[in-house]
């Protein structure tokens, strides 16, 4: 988090108006930035995070769609090859299952197949996340599908200020970037100071310093491992917090320093675990930090499961403060 | 006609498919059934007892009824995240639907579909479906079962008029139209994407996007079960027969918001449009004015009909409302079969 | 027409866009290129000297040739696994090609793309794609920047009638047909996905799919360069003036295999066609024929552009032979920008 | 592989025959099974893999299909949902990014949304493997995203023998199952016997024991791990070979038994490093045999760039043995 010098209370904003601020500052800023998606002109998103942008930028540059996930992702791809800055939203995350062949096949290769000649820089917007009762075609958190295929970056962004940051370096960026947003964070507030500002891809955040063991995490699972961490340290134990803030580029350094040091570590992310983000996470530090590891890092991704529709299932399907500071006292030797 | 010119001439009966009392009280009866339920999940909304969200079919249950009117027990649908309606229109019932809606274990999915994903295989219904389009292929595959396995099953994909934003839609349609498969391809026609007025997002007509792939495609105002109903009928009879697939535009109108939560809607659509189609245009009394006017029906009837709803649905929400939630070993259940 | 009556009448030139003697010639000469090119790659497979497979464009010159004669360098286009000829007629040279194809750090693509990846930004040709339909969100995204920048650029969507099977192509015609975007869809029916006969996977007409999206869509004789050139250039011209998009179908044939090694191809058609077509229906006879027979063109113009365009290709293809390979510390070049 | 008690030469097959073979029996079987691809029928495939089998099952169960992923994955789904048993044919690895929506959403949630009412038993056959010089679109190899999906199964068979196995089972089981082909292994041959059998998924095969270093491979890399061993043998450095043979169900117990008896371990995919299949395998593995072992888990992926067209790129980027090897030495402190 940004360490502010003013005496004076720090701006608060939103998540969403933190997105919606970076949007519009980079729109602003460079006239081939536009908006494409399913009702984000008007209605600003079924989550309102684009409200009054059509009104500032005209329906030109923020496009109502059709229901054409392939397609839109399609056209931002042609358009970034030729000179503009799409950015793409799709409304829920689970609907990238309908643009990868967009995404992957075509953005994140196509700068290397013409041999650097051609770019696409581009952005896709989309959300992650569980527990809104969205049941399993809603609900997904599946970056670690583009965290894998070289050619794109990935950011998810915990904080108001991180979002802002991030966003406006995703729209810089000459590459495709994947941008998750956490459907239930975009309430959530936090300071963002006025002045212009980006955050570099690949710089994890210390969100919490501590010293016996290292809870990283990734977008919602940041304020779970924050919380956890104020359990542990009721009990006596240190937590250090580390959030990725992109899983590509990948701040291997950090984490691996931070795990070397207090010698445990415990990854959480919003993805199912199998195949997921923390297995990566985990094992660049257990390779990183092996000869300083005291126990097994620990990993705590959603359950393997699709994400069940009732209230008393999906909340047991993703990591709670509490289970995590158990986890994170076994791992310490208190269990 | 011009997509927003659905008008209901009520003493026209011409041409439709002629059915008896009965029937025509069973399809009254059905989508109040469908008018109730959604009511109720509205106050289950506003009184904070259902989870989520939930998408309401109020205006459109003449498009359900009077197709699955066409269907037997043994025929195919697939539905929507708005599909509430078309499960009790191909006869699910409303206590285990009310309970899957509050996501308890006594619901069709044992409360782990919801709203967006209620699925009956004892009557038919193949799942509702949370990605636009996403059933298109489903039902397509239920059709082609059937024609392989001779089994004389049709299928009916419902979808909203948005989804032939999807590409799937195009691929399967042609597959159908290619292989004679039984399967009817419902637009319903409610004139809005979400928050989007469909014109804006659709080039060119409706029904020429089936015709494209030679496929028959017919234009009904789904205001009027009688010619949904006929329409359906016919459809479902030619691929019975083995004439292949075809596609039916209804135009209906959503009297509620996209979700229960959509609640100011005038940024997208004026009261004065939505006090058009509620007042003139609602399938219940439509059905009702004329069945009465025929004298076919009398009042009490009807009122008998209202009643007798009025009370199962009381009967069937609290059910749910008392219906224990899932175990919770049961969240790892179900993943593999 | 039936879809394999495209017959060509030589001595019919009503109605065709006029164009000097010197513009025949060079649309000759351009499709000499392609098919010598095409010759050589088909060599270069059968010497084991090019690694992996193409697919040839051999038959198909006058569609690439007659579209690209119509746009200017500025103009876009986007292309497909079989894309040489696009590439060609779009300006580009055939040593840095031939370079690509062999994998040398001289090729278009710094050997990194190959046959299928060709692309070349200079000429405006956004790149073949491996992903049949692949490119018609790109050309369509092409298309929407010249728009909104008011570039007055125009771009061309090439691809075969399989692509017809992607639901992607039905995405973006709809929104180009929407928003009037300045690009032209063209079809080439050569008559096979890969194998498969077109019409046992196509219900209804290929232009159908775009008229299905109030979109224009005309249909030529593939093979006849004067038809191929005055439909693009109409279209073109139309798409540049902001008339929108247009769909056009070009009735062509393959001569040779699918791919390089596709040698043994009559369990799919049968020599007899191949044959009629390549007899028949040869691009490049046809319009010398009628140049000559026109008086317009003799003999020794004809013969020199075939001499020029063998010592080129000779000349092109030795200097890829020769060509060194891209560096190993390549590999991990351009995966960001 | 198979203990073979009989004193005659065992059949042999290649790869292409094994599967072939495998289809054939399970529609001889059980006429519910039935194929359905982009030139499956009378081409029997790019590959040929199918040859024969139209004209013993007929074009209505053997179906040319359009070229439409999506769609015809779709109508597989709503096949296998209403009592068939499709084999869709997705003739590229690559070519899934077109049908994740139907195998994602759909067909792998279907189950578990329905409380376990409806089912899709269905198997999505594809390809994977580089070095083809089939350049980006064409080489990947991207099982890593569907082992990281619940509900899905994921086989990778490496010999004949498992291949037809593991396909009977794939077949049989009433899950979606995803099952990978390596393009070049086609033609590679093995002994496959006469008699009916089936293999169990998550079941690794030790494809040769040793003491020193565990090699777990998967698919194509098998070979190249087997050949490592042989070239680290001449080193005197004994290797144990484990082929995975399903990412998921994944057979944990067996790798770990294997890094604890070696206390060492080097995991190796054609699937792109980063975030890939050799993540979840590496973490596995340190978490399981934490205490066991001498040195960090080794992962060797495919680079993580686009597959490059030129060849002298191409080979790069996929493990070797002799790198496999010279990783391994290293491993056991023997560089
Ligand atoms: C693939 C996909 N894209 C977007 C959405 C979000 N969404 C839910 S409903 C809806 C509008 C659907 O419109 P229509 O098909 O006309 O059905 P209606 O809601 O009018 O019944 C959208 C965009 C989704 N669920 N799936
Ligand atoms: C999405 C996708 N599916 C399948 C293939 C394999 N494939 C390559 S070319 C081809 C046939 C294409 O037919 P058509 O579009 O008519 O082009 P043509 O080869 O006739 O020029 C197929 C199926 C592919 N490359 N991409
Ligand atoms: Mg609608
Ligand atoms: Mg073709």
């Amino acid at each position: 988090m940004p360490e502010l010098v003013q005496e004076v209370a720090p701006r608060e904003l939103t998540m969403a108006q933190a997105i919606n601020e970076a949007l519009a500052e980079e729109m602003r800023r460079d006239p081939s930035v536009f908006i494409i998606g399913e009702d984000v002109a008007e209605a600003g998103t079924p989550f309102k995070v684009l409200k009054g942008l059509v009104e500032e930028f005209g329906p030109e540059r923020v496009i109502d769609s059709p229901i054409s996930e392939a397609g839109i992702t399609g056209l931002g791809v042609g358009a970034a090859m030729t000179g503009l800055r799409p950015v793409v939203d799709l409304m829920f995350g689970d609907f990238v299952t309908l643009a990868m062949d967009q995404m992957v096949n075509q953005a994140a290769k196509i700068h290397y197949m013409s041999g650097g000649k051609l770019k696409a820089p581009m952005v896709i917007r989309t959300t992650l996340g569980a527990t809104r009762r969205s049941a399993a075609q809603h609900s997904q958190s599946l970056h670690a599908w583009f965290s894998h295929v070289p050619g794109l970056k990935v950011a998810l962004p915990a904080t108001p200020y991180d979002a802002k940051g991030l966003l406006k370096t995703a729209i810089r960026d000459d590459n495709p970037v994947v941008f998750f947003e956490d459907k239930l964070m975009y309430q959530k507030k936090g300071p963002v100071p006025a002045e212009e500002y980006t955050l570099p891809f690949g710089v994890a955040d210390v969100k919490r310093e501590g010293s016996d063991i290292t809870l990283v995490a990734t977008s919602s699972m940041v304020y779970v491992a924050l919380e956890a961490a104020e359990l542990l340290a009721r009990d006596g134990l240190s937590a250090e917090v580390v959030d990725l803030r992109t899983t590509f580029p990948l701040d291997k350094e950090t984490l691996i320093e931070s795990a070397k040091k207090t010698g445990r570590a415990l990854v959480i992310d919003e993805g199912y675990e199998r195949y997921g983000v923390t297995a990566e996470l985990a094992s660049v530090i257990a390779e990183g930090a092996f000869y300083h590891l005291d126990a097994p890092v620990k990993r705590m991704g959603a359950m393997d499961v699709p994400i069940p529709f009732s209230p008393v299932l999906e909340d047991l399907t993703v990591a709670t403060s509490a289970g995590v500071a158990a986890a994170a006292k076994a791992l310490c030797g208190r269990a | 006609m011009a997509d927003s010119e659905v008008k209901l001439s009520v003493a026209d009966a011409a041409g439709l498919t002629e059915v008896g009392l009965e029937q025509w009280l069973h399809m009254y009866e059905q989508m109040a059934r469908i008018r109730a339920f959604e009511e109720q999940v509205n106050q289950l909304y506003l009184s904070a007892k259902m989870p989520g969200l939930a998408h309401l079919y109020i205006g459109q249950e003449a498009v359900a009824v009077g197709v699955c009117e066409a269907l037997t027990r043994n025929d195919y649908i697939t539905s929507t995240h708005r599909g509430h309606g078309h499960c009790i229109a191909k006869g699910a019932s409303t206590d285990r639907m009310f309970a899957e809606l509050l996501g308890r274990a006594a619901g069709y999915c044992r409360g782990k579909g919801g709203s967006m994903h209620i699925a009956d295989q004892e009557t038919g219904n193949l799942g509702a479906n949370a990605i636009v389009g996403g059933s298109a292929g489903i039902a397509t595959g239920a059709a082609f079962t059937s024609k392989r396995l001779g089994e004389g099953r049709v299928a009916v994909c419902f979808f909203g008029e948005g989804a032939l934003g999807q590409g799937l839609l195009y691929e399967v349609m042609n597959m159908a139209s290619l292989w004679k498969l039984p399967v009817l391809y419902v637009c319903e026609n409610n004139l809005y994407n979400e928050y989007t007025r469909y014109e804006e997002t659709t080039a060119g007509t409706l029904g020429g996007r089936a015709q494209a792939f030679n496929m028959h495609a017919e234009r009904v105002n789904g205001q009027d079960i009688r010619q949904v109903y006929t329409a359906a009928n016919r459809l479902v009879g030619r691929a019975r027969g083995g004439n292949g697939p075809a596609f039916l535009q209804c135009d209906t109108y959503r009297f509620m918001g996209h979700h229960v939560g959509d609640i100011d809607r005038t940024y997208y659509r004026t009261k004065d449009e939505e006090r058009t189609w509620r007042e003139e245009r609602d399938p219940l009394p439509l059905l009702k004015t004329w069945l009465l006017g025929q004298g076919q029906a009398d009042q009490s009837m009807i009122d008998q009909i209202e009643r007798e709803i009025r009370d199962e649905i009381a009967a069937a929400v609290q059910f749910a409302l008392d219906a224990p939630y899932p175990d919770a070993h049961e969240v790892t259940q179900h993943v593999y079969a």
